[in-house]
């Protein structure tokens, strides 16, 4: 008998990693808050409730040659393609050090060149047709490479979507889509915005496979995510997926959240994902008590070092603002 | 009278219109259940139902080609853009449609839909949540661009927004919202738009402004009278079309000129005021047009070191006048 | 045995309307190439390949109340919903009389408020979400109307077609759009423009019913708008239906066409929906080659008399350039 | 040397990139099998192939943001708006996101794409081909917007463009194309983006204009040379960020100085540059910075009657260079 990751070709290493990252991400968005309402930094987004569909989707890309252009809850994303905790400690202080943008920008705003993670921006859904560029300079030079790109479900109801995608399903462009259906944009419901049964089936519009994933469940999403990549490799074209979650915070360190109910809140933190793929490794053997708590010391301490690390770091001076407007 | 902030007096023009014409109704992101992000629209679900605030889906061109619809249709749709930064993609439906259909169909048709957004820095909103966008819309005549700096003018320019027969933007100071407040009348009362307003009576220098600048430029001035510096301050209120009469009368008042924004410098509105003046009154300059404004950078930075280094503020506002005046 | 528009509820006096109404387009269509072939009118952008869906769907709404928002070639539209011959020849001539500009557009420019056709612009697509507007302040103020609004297949593509038909299924707004695919955006074939198997599918994505039909068949349109408006009325939403014909001449009088093949357009003649509608009529023992010569004669001296009056019509002043940019 | 004309300018210069650079190409509607609804592609599909020259679909937004993700990878592409009115629905992508990537990924990504647009009226495009649509991004540090006046421009600019390393909107005016005709150098050669030309050596008077009134003013020029006036003609050639250096020389060289442009007057790009003149040679004026440009209303009309009346032409740009030598 194959356990379920075995089955997917993820080793037991990788699979302890992907756990690993995605309590990263979900400890640095936890640090993140507790900084906000100490009055340490201005803005928090967050994560969680989506990182076992961020982790298990990147693990299912090639980490050292496809792009991704996250957008602002994938921390996740980013981490499980090179980017550091203090890295994303210096974006939430605003450093100078900060390699998604220098502090210019607010947290969970990333880009990272040497880690092929375009630069976003605040305005939603920008960054599809920008993926699908990527995969069409990929398809002109002949690389073999795809591009991923991810936004919310509400953001799936902007025009860029359908201009993107269609561009992409025109051409057969190896770009994969995966929206994060927390269930919410800020205050809006997913039935108060979007018009279909589920994002999924969107894909028909631009004749490509379609998949709606329980995007709690890691391994689900990085299969998913695998056959995706085949397909685009092998010149298929796209695939839209959707990852169903929920989004367990506020919107932002901005929303307060009332206008859901606190139930049914409580009733989504039962499959939080931290919790059930911990289960699921419990029940493979692969994660004792004991390296649970060792993992967790690990992780806090770069959890702490990258905070102190970033509190400390000076700001850019004053007259930066002035700097790389144009090429200089 | 009752003493309110800028945003009660927004949510209370709102308020007042919904009330008095049953046409008006309220589209946007989050502005039903929530009442909008920063909460202009409280409690207007609760009064007027579903169907007059209406959340719609997170899209902003549908958000501006709806209410086109609905108010080529006859009714008077007040649409919210969550921030200012995100009209971009409304950009076609606002300049391609509303703006010429009046023109295009010989008078025929029209559109009375009053487009809201927060604009403006210094709320660590960084790039995105902080930039002043009203110069890409200030070149399409059948466009109102209101910019108001007090409560009391957003009231009454709001309602006079609401009941105009063209499309008009109503940009408001997001920083302003909380900031601001005086005593506003609570009877009805419109303001006129296309029309500029003296906020301060002065002599020596004239400074030129709107929305936000407008109180940097007047806490400077009570500095600068205390050196005898007076200064006269005209708030353009709307930034298009300019109130070009209001605007040669306070140049040649004083004969020196400071023009301020929060904007970028190079294409902002006050570049066309500079314009207006030099056309129609150089001769009663005695000083060159001097302009302060945000530098040429894409937008303001996170960073709460380049965000103060972007924006403007009263100390920068005091240094320029005093320097026009020595002039 | 009844026969087809019978079946429909379409009397034979109706039917006959409908065949006039588009032989008129089709007439109009013709002197305007003409008008411009012989240097008198700058442009001219066609409806043929198109009037049978034009002219079957529009009889199929309600012409008092509904709300059209037609595009460029729906010649077909306006004048079921009013607007008469001379009226767009005054527009073909830039007229200061034209009823729909004034002369300041473009023939193909559509609008006239007393027969509530929407006011159009150049940019495709912008008049999907205006229908949606339109729908909407029918469900606020609780009216039994709907709006149709129609678009090329290639417009279906841009941002505004998904925004807008997004917002109207969220809300089950009584909107009925009409993509005519005519199989080219200027020179782009279908293939390269639209990346699902058909428009109609695309219903799906906004929580709709779409429907793929012989554009040449105005009693098959007919039919679709008849349903769609039934829904619509009974709060069932909108419809999105596909009206699959071809566009028989070049994209406009600037284009020459050269990118596809005259065999192409020699086929798509075969079924060029005035002669298989004329035959069906024949058929049906109601267009008689009496009857065909008289409206020929009838609908030849409407145009020539329309023509005549625009031609001799005079122009706008040029100052008039300068009215109507706010409320006078 | 050979004699061409603009819109060959356009496609000789796009086809020496393509052959220099391999990362070069072309993205648009109708570009590839049709060459382009005004010819400007003519050939390169079948020289260079689909994916070179790639027809997309009715999509601005998608256009602009797919050739900016294909820059940000690493290509140079160049976008095709069949319309300089089109660009509307792909302005959300050039400002907030071409124009802003260098500066927001503080430095770390840039987006080298060329932005092609046919602008400008007198050609029968009535209300929606025919507009001038600069102003709407010339308050957009991070763009760079140029509008060349002549086939030799055109070639040398629109290299320059496809080379820069960040964006460029490049604006052609539609009834250059086949009206404008002069010896273009078979070599390769740049003009440097961001600097004005002086295309008329004069010493009564300045005029200060861009595009087909460049073309306008010359001809007035050589009349009024008849009459004594002899004027000064700066080409503006970039019209953001503006050549301030190159402004103030101009206008202080005559001291009286007239600006051109097709665009609606208020809050056009001369505006700007009459402040930039009231700002910094103020003194050095002997008249009133005159402006001459479209008047304001939502753009030009079809019919012959109205459209003459609102475009610039020789005539109007004589009458209006006299008056300024006169003063
Ligand atoms: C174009 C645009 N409009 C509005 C906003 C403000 N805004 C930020 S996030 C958000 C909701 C996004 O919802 P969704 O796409 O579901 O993503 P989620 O935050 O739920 O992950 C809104 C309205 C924005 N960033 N961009
Ligand atoms: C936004 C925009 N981009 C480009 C154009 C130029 N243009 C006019 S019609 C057309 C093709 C439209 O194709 P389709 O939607 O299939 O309609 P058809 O003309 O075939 O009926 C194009 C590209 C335009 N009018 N608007
Ligand atoms: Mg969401
Ligand atoms: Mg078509």
């Amino acid at each position: 008998m194959t356990n379920r990751h075995k089955k997917l070709g993820i080793s037991d290493d990788e699979v302890l990693n992907i756990y690993k990252t995605m309590l990263l991400a979900r400890k640095i968005d936890e640090r993140m808050w507790l900084l906000n309402r100490a009055g340490k930094i201005p803005f928090v987004i967050s994560c969680q409730g989506q990182e076992a569909a961020q982790v298990g989707a990147s693990y299912a890309l090639n980490r050292n040659t496809d792009y991704v252009a996250p957008y602002y809850r994938d921390l996740g994303v980013v981490l499980s393609f090179g980017m550091t905790a203090k890295e994303v400690m210096l974006s939430a202080f605003a450093k100078a050090e900060d390699p998604n943008s220098g502090g210019r920008q607010m947290p969970g705003h990333f880009g990272q060149k040497k880690n092929r993670i375009l630069s976003g921006s605040s305005p939603v859904t920008t960054q599809v047709p920008h993926a699908v560029g990527v995969a069409l300079a990929a398809r002109i030079e002949k690389k073999d490479l795809v591009s991923f790109v991810t936004l919310g479900e509400g953001s799936s109801n902007q025009g860029d979507f359908h201009e993107g995608l269609n561009f992409a399903g025109v051409h057969k462009l190896p770009v994969i889509t995966m929206v994060e259906n927390n269930q919410y944009a800020i205050s809006v419901p997913f039935d108060k915005q979007v018009a279909s049964e589920n994002v999924s089936i969107r894909a028909k519009s631009y004749g490509m496979v379609g998949v709606t994933i329980d995007g709690n469940d890691p391994l689900a999403i990085y299969e998913a995510v695998h056959e995706a990549r085949n397909r685009a490799i092998e010149g298929e074209g796209g695939t839209l997926i959707e990852a169903v979650s929920y989004r367990l915070t506020a919107h932002s360190s901005d929303d307060d959240d009332r206008y859901r109910e606190k139930h049914e809140v409580d009733e989504a933190k039962k499959s939080d994902s931290l919790v059930t793929f911990g289960n699921y490794l419990k029940e493979e053997n692969l994660l004792s008590s004991n390296l649970e708590i060792e993992i967790n010391n690990e992780l806090d301490s770069v959890v702490n070092e990258a905070t102190d690390y970033a509190e400390n770091a000076p700001y850019a001076e004053p007259e930066d603002a002035l700097k790389y407007v144009y090429e200089e | 009278m009752a003493v309110m902030s800028y945003i009660q007096a927004v949510t209370t023009a709102l308020r007042e219109e919904m009330l008095r014409d049953e046409k008006v109704f309220i589209l946007g992101e989050d502005v039903g259940k929530k009442g909008g992000v920063f909460r202009a629209t409280e409690g207007l679900f609760d009064e007027f139902g579903e169907y007059r605030v209406l959340d719609t889906p997170l899209t902003e061109s549908a958000i501006a080609g709806v209410g086109i619809g609905a108010a080529m249709y006859g009714m008077r749709p007040v649409a919210e853009m969550q921030f200012a930064d995100f009209i971009m993609p409304a950009v076609n439906q606002i300049i391609s449609e509303a703006a010429k259909t009046r023109y295009r169909s010989n008078n025929d048709w029209n559109v009375p839909i009053t487009i809201r957004a927060p604009y403006g820095g210094g709320v660590h909103g960084a790039l995105y949540h902080s930039q002043s966008v009203e110069s890409v819309f200030a070149n399409q005549p059948g466009l109102k661009i209101v910019m108001p700096s007090t409560p009391y003018d957003v009231k009454g320019l709001l309602k006079a927004a609401i009941r105009d027969n063209d499309p008009v933007l109503f940009f408001e100071h997001k920083r302003a919202y909380r900031l601001l407040k005086e005593d506003v009348p609570e009877e009805d009362y419109v303001l006129p738009i296309g029309k500029a307003d003296v906020k301060r009576e002065g002599s020596d220098i004239t400074v030129i402004t709107y929305g936000l600048c407008v109180h940097f430029a007047l806490q400077a001035a009570e500095k600068l009278a205390e050196e005898g510096i007076d200064a006269h301050i005209l708030d353009l209120r709307t930034v298009y079309p300019l109130d070009k009469a209001a605007i040669i009368e306070a140049a040649s008042k004083t004969g020196k000129v400071l023009l301020i924004t929060e904007d970028n410098k190079e294409g902002s509105i006050i570049g066309e005021v500079a314009a207006i003046i030099a056309e129609n009154c150089l001769f009663d300059l005695d000083a060159p047009i001097m302009r302060l404004a945000g530098p040429d950078v894409p937008a303001m930075p996170y960073a709460p070191t380049m965000e103060r280094y972007f924006m403007v503020n009263p100390e920068k506002c005091e240094k320029a006048m005093r320097d026009l005046a020595e002039f």
